[in-house]
């Protein structure tokens, strides 16, 4: 119970931020609110016992991936007007969320009534959640994927560098009029 | 009535909860936080063969109590073109990390209290099995209020000093996180609490001194400490990220930073020195103290490390001078990182070589 | 027991619609590249969910595949628009369009 | 005794030779002649298989869609396989010096081209077959798109597109073969032999058989290429470097007619019984339009070409009349036209490349400066026009009295397609009269250097074949013989009586 | 069976050698000079007619001699293999006789052209080809030597090639005998669906087991119009005559052994051999028959009014092809095969004669600047007597006696057309060629050049060719004037004669005198008239336009030009500009213009706006998610 309604709680927040994540005119905003729904969303899913993958959304998102974003906001640092947040297509996007929304109830009223019931409990000695069950798992019936997932951080890596790497202009000897050109 | 509630199996573990956060927030921010400030202007003092505060109190001893009021008691200045939301919110920040980092530090073995607790706990606030990663995703949101700080005063110096730190922070991070790795296969586990457990036999530093040569460098820089201080390196960006704050505002960062390596250097010791035993080959058992009785030995010995830890903080800041900021982006990425590398080669090595011997 | 998988389903879905909105009405691409985050991060709430539903740790693995592309993701679609920028001085998207037809 | 691993290095060989090809660094002409002993070395390796009559070898390679790793060898496969190897390595002879851009791509993609080619002939699955017989455009196109004529982009464009946009109407045929056998039997092949086999006891039903085979026509009518799907092949010639033209006439149109004969006919014999008149209708047409418009050119290759025209028409005339005698003479007629065309193209790239024009008229006079060349010339020329004695006749009169043998379409056709024999010599012959005869029209024809060694080296095996296979061709059909009566014996009950 | 052998040998020799020849003078005739090529190509011709007259002497015929197999046709099979029998061993010993005394001629004929060496080679080549056409044992291998010799013709016809008209001439010729080819292989095919073998000897047998189907005999019908037409083509008959004139165009030598000796007579002796195939259809002898005597009688009318000499004699060899075409038709291949005999030595005599002059005047052909030329080339004079005598048919000369044996036959057959036909034939053929005689000998000499004789190489040739000529009249000379028809009984077990004569041999020897009597004053009446004619020639003459059709040649050159050559070319010119390059390249670039226009609207789609390309995901993502609704049972 206490956990049901904790769900829902964070739900609710999870929800909250997205939204303004969604709509909140400056990019320095949604990435704010963004960090914070990530928290949220980690503290769903330590409610789902998914502990490791808890701190992992810690981690690498908020650490990591919106640190970046913050960093190159702030990098850039634009104007208001440079950042153009004036938004287009609006009435589509609503139009579609709504459709897309009864869809999905549509389909979770065809997946029928099961859905609906509470998941089964964990049993007391599960390993679910854990770095172990997870690194058993990844090391082995997802080993290629694990290392496909490395090619394409090395590719990542190597990608940025090349997007990131302007040639540094050569440096021209210069030479007093007076002073002989080496032949 | 009174004596049952107390008996009260659940009134004991929610007063023993209560009592872990009392205790460790109240060392971090009580006392870690004010007698640092002191140390570290009495030991400056000291290394520059000069006094240091010696007037508010016995040897200066009150003197960050003084500070603190006067932080209080300031007026809170605003600059104009500030980014008013995001510059409230950097201070903040600033502590809350800092602070969420010490719930999973242990610092003691389980223990029934001398009896008084039915079941060995933990002297952990928060028992969880991922506490080292989890120590890491705490830390590795410092970088905001840093970012944030400098970026919503809309000062060039600050906003320099905060990209300084930013890509610092991240840099130095990542070469910690890689010397961990080697920590994390020595243990076999990312349970901080078993981390330590696991150095009864010999503390990690033996066999991971490579890790350990890694990971100092990279607290230092994590905690912008000298000889990694550029983001607030005075004699080019006056201050750095923090220039345009005052007040309690800066307290708040002052302070931070003291909790902040107060938890590095919970994290040193839990990692390399073994945590709360005694010697490196030497445990509590093996010297034949009772530890169900005098449970709290190892808990002061932990603190005592960390005291000598933090004493080597201030020891290195008056000693070393400030690296050049290209110096220290290629000290990370250039040596730190491919050491720290070569590093998780070597310990796998001696691991796999280990185990079949 | 815990939440029923139609919840994790309806919040994952609706995240997920949120950043799908966000990704359709922002102009600039910093927010744009934020929301596909948010999409994903919705689409991870699913895995999660029903891998919390089977007991069974696939969810969670495809959970770590989906951010390691979220994080070269991000990283490349950042450096990307750092060159866009300096090309064009501006990270409106209605800029980029030098493959009109 | 050769093993399947022979087909192992008949099929890997000219692969490897691309990559080493592409990898030799150096000036000049080194990877010239690293390339020329490759094509030598694989010439000598398909030799010798000579005495092989069949070989197979298979390996798995994705099981549960049925499709495997098979190599087939039998002698229809293999006198393709060495006339690709023999005509490729003369190309790159020719080649050596004459061209000077890009050099190692233009090798290797020529032995690109020639191990797409080959296995294609050596695939026994059909999805493999399809790869590689899309997988040949794409040398070809690079070859003529680069080291090609003036207009070099529209023709590559155009072979490319037409041939590709034909070839996927076959994907679709080869798709409802695969899934027709799958609701037959429930299992899943691409294996043409156990296809083969199924379909002889269990045909499917005609108007089955008439929707696929058509795809397969089509695809097939536009490599040979059969009226009215010719028209690529004039400008594509023209546009080609000569090595590439050689090789074009020489060996992928016959990929076409090899996929008829291999293919759709065998896999289809009641729908090809059913539209034999009309093919044959076209492949008449073929001829004599082909000869027709060859005789209107002005420009020597678009001659040569519209003279290839003509003769596939008489192959595809040979294949659709459905009898052993004509088909084996189609078979031999496929090796001829590359000898004989892939010699005459070869001649005119000689000129071309003193002159640098193929305008008929900027001749004349060759016989007297020329007298070599023009030997050369006449000897070929005598080939195509199937005077008794040389190739050319043998293909050509076995066609054609096979042909008239049938009963599966109107004799009148043969009629029509000898007069293609009359058209055929008044062409070759106003080609022959407007370079070589008369007096020499441009002081510039004055300085032609005859042939050179080099020539030799080139024309002597060429003109050599033209007389032994027009003498001894028994040598050349007896394999081939065996194999067309092994076909027929299998589709002889679906056939007219 | 060791004797099979020994003769294989000399047989491979005899027909090798004249190849292994062609090789040889055409490599090395350049480098070896001219004494070289002429002793070597004469000598291998002769060791060639050795070989071939061994045979002819020791052999038992028929012979067959097979060496390898050539074309594997299902169930039966073609192979290189050489049938020997009295048909083909009379016209090989002929081919390689006459052969190598115009090779002889020719050495002196042709001293001093660049092209001595390649001359020689394609005459060599020339003989092979005939002997292959003469001694094959099947159709097809027939058929080798046929296209073979029409090659040969070609190269030797354009051998001045630096002039375009003698190349079109060789070009022409070889097409129109590609025309005949044609019919040929229609033929071969025909009887290949009836016979199921391209075999002579197997065929013929066939043909005499009888039994045939009332479909056999539409087939075998077919094959003999196609070898008629084969053998029109061959031998210059109407309607494919048209390139024998033409064929002029080369060096005498070459009009002399191909284009009136050998050559053009392979039609006649295509249709003996396969004279029962003929029998078979009785009607289209008749037609052999009648084209043959129309063939005779224009071609001569054609002659009398040619002022080229060389082109009055290649009008004359139509004429006689005519000849003998009608005394196939009529079925009296012997006469026939006679009168090819004798016409190779007379013909070649008379071509030769006329080479002859033409060396001696600085290769000038027209008559109208000839004359007089009896006293400066006194020995040609006398050899062209001779011809012309033996062609007009006097006796006791080889043309009376094999000319008159035909006209017997026209008389037996009771056909009044062709016995009108044939009689004045003969009495144009002896106009015009007195004509010719008398142009060129006698009267003034209307010539810019010297004249002189020629060297011993070519007059000694025409003294053997002109007795030949006089005396090969005894190779069958008739029964009745008590002569042993020797060619006939050679021939008799090959072909077979279909008219005979009056049972009563006094009778027969009435009319047989009475022909003769008759036809020798034809004869002499035309050679009379035409010395009157031109006895004072002066240069000029048939300016009337009424001779202008026959001057022409009826136009029959033109209307050919017109109603085929001009039409087919225009078709040409139709199929390629219109059908290939406007209407199929048309769809073709339709087709891609239409894409291209579709795409041009299509592209707008393409806004360069990410986030639309988004919304169109959308948009197919909720199609595709309704699709799963609707679609689920």
């Amino acid at each position: 119970m206490l956990q049901q309604s904790l769900f829902i709680i964070m739900a609710a927040l999870v929800l909250l931020t997205a939204g303004l994540v969604a709509f909140r005119p400056r990019p320095i905003e949604s990435a704010m609110w963004l960090i914070l729904n990530f928290f949220f969303t980690a503290g769903l899913y330590v409610l789902l016992g998914s502990h490791f993958v808890a701190v992992i959304q810690i981690l690498v998102y908020a650490g990591a991936i919106m640190v970046l974003f913050v960093f190159v906001i702030l990098l850039l640092n634009l104007d208001p007007k440079e950042l153009g947040d004036e938004t287009s297509l609006h009435w589509s996007s609503v139009v579609m969320f709504v459709g897309m929304l009864s869809f999905l109830l549509l389909i979770l009223h065809v997946a029928g009534p099961q859905t609906l019931e509470p998941m089964e409990g964990l049993l007391p000695d599960s390993k679910f959640g854990s770095v172990e069950a997870l690194a058993q798992k990844l090391l082995t019936d997802y080993v290629w994927g694990f290392e496909l997932a490395g090619v394409i951080l090395l590719l990542a890596i190597v990608g940025v560098g090349m997007l990131a790497y302007r040639k540094p202009k050569p440096k021209t000897p210069k030479f007093l009029d007076h002073q002989e050109r080496p032949v | 009535m009174v004596e049952t509630f107390l008996s009260n199996p659940d009134f004991i573990k929610w007063a023993f909860f209560a009592g872990k956060i009392l205790l460790l927030f109240g060392l971090a921010f009580g006392v870690v936080a004010p007698v640092m400030i002191w140390v570290e202007r009495r030991v400056a003092g000291l290394i520059q063969d000069r006094y240091g505060p010696n007037r508010v109190g016995p040897f200066g001893l009150l003197q960050s109590l003084a500070d603190g009021i006067k932080l209080l008691l300031k007026e809170d200045l605003r600059p104009t073109e500030i980014r008013p939301v995001f510059y409230l919110l950097a201070p903040i920040l600033s502590v809350i990390p800092a602070a969420m980092a010490f719930a999973v530090i242990p610092f003691g073995p389980p223990t029934t209290l001398g009896g008084l607790l039915p079941t060995p706990m933990r002297l952990q606030i928060a028992e969880l099995n991922v506490g080292l990663v989890y120590v890491l995703a705490i830390s590795s949101l410092s970088v905001y209020a840093i970012a944030l700080a400098g970026w919503a005063s809309n000062n060039k110096f600050s906003v320099l000093g905060s990209l300084r730190a930013s890509a610092q922070m991240i840099s130095y991070e990542l070469a910690a996180g890689l010397a961990i790795v080697s920590v994390i296969l020595l243990s076999g586990s990312v349970d901080l609490m078993a981390i330590a457990q696991s150095q009864t036999e010999m503390w990690n530093i033996f066999p991971g001194f490579l890790a350990f040569l890694v990971f100092l460098p990279a607290i230092f820089a994590e905690t912008n400490r000298t000889p990694f201080d550029l983001p607030e390196a005075e004699a080019e960006l006056v201050v750095g990220y923090h220039t345009e704050y005052s007040g309690i505002k800066f307290g708040l960062f002052f302070l931070a930073e003291y909790v902040n390596m107060a938890t590095v250097s919970a994290l040193c010791i839990l990692f390399f020195f073994g945590g709360w035993e005694f010697l490196p080959w030497l445990s509590w058992e093996k010297i034949g103290v009772d530890l169900n009785t005098f449970w709290f030995i190892p808990t002061i010995w932990f603190f005592t490390k960390i005291a000598a830890f933090l004493f080597f903080f201030v020891w290195v800041r008056w000693t070393l001078p400030r690296f050049r900021y290209d110096q220290l982006m290629s000290i990370g990425w250039k040596t730190l990182i491919p050491i720290a590398l070569l590093n998780i080669l070597i310990t796998t090595t001696y691991l796999v070589f280990e185990k079949a011997s | 027991m815990s939440a029923p998988i139609a919840y994790v389903l309806f919040l994952s879905f609706a995240v997920f619609c949120f950043g799908a909105c966000g990704f359709l009405i922002r102009k600039n691409a910093l927010s744009l590249l934020i929301c596909l985050e948010l999409m994903l991060s919705g689409v991870n709430m699913a895995f999660v969910g029903f891998s919390r539903l089977h007991q069974n740790e696939g969810g969670n693995v495809l959970y770590f595949l989906v951010i390691t592309v979220a994080a070269c993701e991000s990283a490349i679609g950042l450096a990307l628009i750092l060159n866009f920028f300096r090309l064009k001085k501006s990270v409106r998207l209605d800029e980029a369009r030098a493959l009109e037809g | 005794m050769l093993n399947s691993n022979y087909l192992l290095v008949l099929f890997a060989f000219p692969f490897l030779a691309t990559l080493i090809v592409s990898m030799v660094r150096g000036r000049g002409q080194a990877v010239t002649w690293v390339s020329i002993a490759l094509a030598l070395g694989y010439f000598i390796v398909v030799l010798l298989g000579l005495t092989v009559t069949e070989l197979r070898y298979e390996a798995t390679w994705f099981l549960p869609l049925g499709l495997k790793y098979g190599l087939y060898l039998d002698s229809y496969a293999y006198y393709l396989i060495l006339l690709s190897s023999f005509l490729t390595l003369l190309a790159l002879f020719y080649s050596r010096g004459v061209v000077e851009k890009k050099i190692t791509a233009y090798h290797a993609l020529f032995h690109a081209l020639q191990a797409t080619v080959v296995a294609c002939l050596l695939c026994d699955d059909l999805v493999f077959f399809y790869v590689f017989w899309e997988a040949m455009l794409i040398p070809m196109y690079f070859i003529i798109g680069v080291w090609g004529g003036q207009r070099r982009l529209y023709a590559t464009m155009k072979f490319f597109l037409y041939t590709f946009a034909g070839s996927l109407f076959m994907l679709l045929g080869l798709i409802a073969v695969y899934i027709y056998y799958y609701k037959a039997t429930g299992v899943w092949t691409a294996s043409f032999q156990t296809l083969m086999e199924y379909f002889q006891t269990n045909p499917m039903p005609v108007t089955v058989q008439s929707w696929i085979f058509l795809t397969f026509v089509l695809s097939f009518a536009i490599k040979v290429p059969l009226f009215p799907f010719h028209t690529w092949l004039p400008d594509a010639h023209v546009e080609a470097p000569t090595a590439g033209s050689v090789i074009l006439a020489g060996i992928l149109l016959k990929m076409g007619t090899y996929g008829l004969m291999r293919f759709a006919v065998p896999l289809f014999p009641e729908a090809a019984q059913a539209f034999a008149g009309p093919l044959c209708f076209l492949s008449v047409v073929g001829i004599i339009l082909g000869a027709l418009v060859a005789w209107q050119q002005t420009d020597i290759k678009k001659l040569i070409a519209y003279s290839s025209v003509s003769h596939l028409g008489f192959v595809t005339l040979g294949i659709f009349m459905m009898t052993e005698t004509g088909w084996n003479g189609a078979y031999l007629q496929m090796i001829n036209h590359g000898i004989s065309t892939g010699a005459l193209f070869l001649l005119v790239g000689f000129l071309y490349d003193q002159r640098h024009t193929r305008d008929i008229s900027a001749y004349g006079g060759l016989a007297k400066i020329l007298p070599m060349f023009t030997l050369i010339l006449v000897v070929m020329t005598l080939s195509s026009v199937a005077l008794p004695g040389t190739n050319g006749f043998v293909g050509e009169f076995l066609i054609l009295l096979g042909s008239f043998q049938s009963n599966t379409a109107s004799w009148i056709w043969v009629v029509l397609a000898s007069v293609g024999v009359i058209l055929g010599v008044i062409y070759m012959l106003h080609m022959i009269q407007k370079l070589c005869y008369g007096k020499p029209s441009k002081p510039e024809v004055e300085t032609m250097t005859d042939l050179t060694w080099k020539e030799w080296v080139l024309y002597s095996p060429l003109v050599a074949l033209v007389f032994f296979m027009g003498i001894y061709p028994i040598w050349f059909l007896g394999p081939i013989q065996e194999k067309t009566a092994g076909i027929f014996a299998t589709i002889a009950p679906f056939l007219a009586k | 069976m060791e004797e099979q052998s020994h003769l294989q040998c000399i047989a491979a020799l005899a027909v090798l050698l004249p190849l292994v020849g062609s090789a040889l003078w055409f490599s090395l005739g350049k480098k070896f000079g001219e004494k070289f090529v002429s002793i070597g190509a004469v000598s291998f011709l002769a060791l060639s007619f050795a070989c071939i007259a061994y045979i002819f002497f020791t052999a038992t015929l028929p012979l067959r001699i097979n060496f390898f197999q050539w074309l594997p046709l299902g169930t039966s099979s073609v192979s290189f293999a050489f049938l020997f029998d009295p048909l083909s061993l009379a016209l090989s010993m002929v081919v390689t006789g006459v052969g190598t005394l115009i090779h002889l001629y020719a050495t002196g004929y042709m001293h001093g052209d660049a092209g001595f060496g390649r001359f020689f080679s394609y005459l060599n080549l020339f003989v092979f080809s005939m002997l292959m056409l003469t001694l094959s044992d099947s159709l097809p291998g027939l058929f080798l030597g046929w296209e073979g010799v029409g090659l040969c013709s070609y190269l030797l016809i354009s051998f001045w090639f630096t002039d375009e008209a003698n190349a079109s001439a060789g070009k022409k010729a070889f097409i129109v005998n590609r025309v005949g080819d044609f019919g040929f292989l229609l033929a071969m095919f025909c009887i290949f669906k009836v016979f199921g073998a391209l075999s002579i000897p197997e065929i013929l047998q066939t043909v005499q087991a009888g039994n045939f189907s009332g479909d056999d005999l539409f087939w075998t019908r077919l094959a003999c119009f196609g070898l008629v037409l084969g053998a029109a083509g061959k031998s210059a008959q109407i309607p494919l005559y048209v390139w024998l004139p033409d064929a002029m165009a080369g060096p005498t030598p070459v009009s002399a052994l191909i284009h009136a000796a050998t050559m053009v007579t392979a039609g006649v002796y295509l249709c003996c051999r396969m004279q029962p195939l003929f029998l078979l259809h009785l009607d289209v002898l008749n037609v052999i028959a009648y084209m043959g005597a129309i063939t005779a009688f224009f071609a001569a009318t054609i002659a009398i009014f040619q002022n080229d000499i060389k082109k009055v004699l290649a009008y004359s060899t139509i004429s006689q092809l005519g000849y003998m075409f009608l005394a196939v038709g009529l079925g009296a291949p012997v006469a026939a095969y006679f009168h090819l005999i004798t016409h190779a030595f007379f013909k070649a005599l008379l071509f030769l004669g006329a080479g002859s002059v033409i060396h001696g005047l600085h290769h000038e052909q027209d008559m109208r600047h000839m004359g007089g030329l009896r006293t400066k080339m006194p020995i040609t004079f006398w050899c062209m007597t001779i011809g012309v005598l033996a062609i007009a048919g006097v006796p006791p000369l080889s043309g009376f006696v094999s000319k008159d044996e035909i006209l017997h036959n026209v008389w037996g057959n009771h056909d009044w057309t062709l016995v009108a036909l044939a009689f004045t034939t003969a009495f144009m053929t002896a106009f015009y060629m007195g004509r010719l005689w008398i142009m060129t000998f006698f009267g003034k000499f209307r010539g810019h050049h010297e004249a002189h004789e020629s060297p011993w190489t070519m007059t000694s040739v025409l003294v053997i060719l002109a007795a030949a000529s006089a005396l090969a009249g005894i190779l069958n000379w008739p029964h009745l004037w008590g002569g042993s028809e020797t060619l006939g009984t050679y021939l008799s077990t090959v072909v077979q004669a279909l008219i005979h004569h009056a049972e009563d041999p006094a009778h027969a020897l009435q009319s047989s005198l009475t022909l003769a009597v008759v036809s020798s004053l034809v004869g002499l009446a035309g050679l009379t008239i035409a010395y009157f004619r031109y006895r004072n020639f002066s240069g000029e003459e048939f300016s009337s336009p009424a001779f202008r059709p026959f001057q022409n040649k009826y136009y029959i050159d033109e209307l050919y030009d017109a109603i085929v050559v001009k039409n087919l070319r225009m078709f040409g010119k139709f199929l390629w500009k219109v059908v290939d390059g406007f209407v199929l390249d048309g769809v073709l670039n339709g087709s891609a213009a239409l894409a291209s226009r579709t795409s041009t609207y299509l592209r707008q789609l393409q806004t360069g706006l990410m986030q639309q390309y988004a919304l169109w995901i959308w948009i197919g993502f909720l199609i595709l998610l309704l699709g799963a609704w609707t679609g689920r049972s």
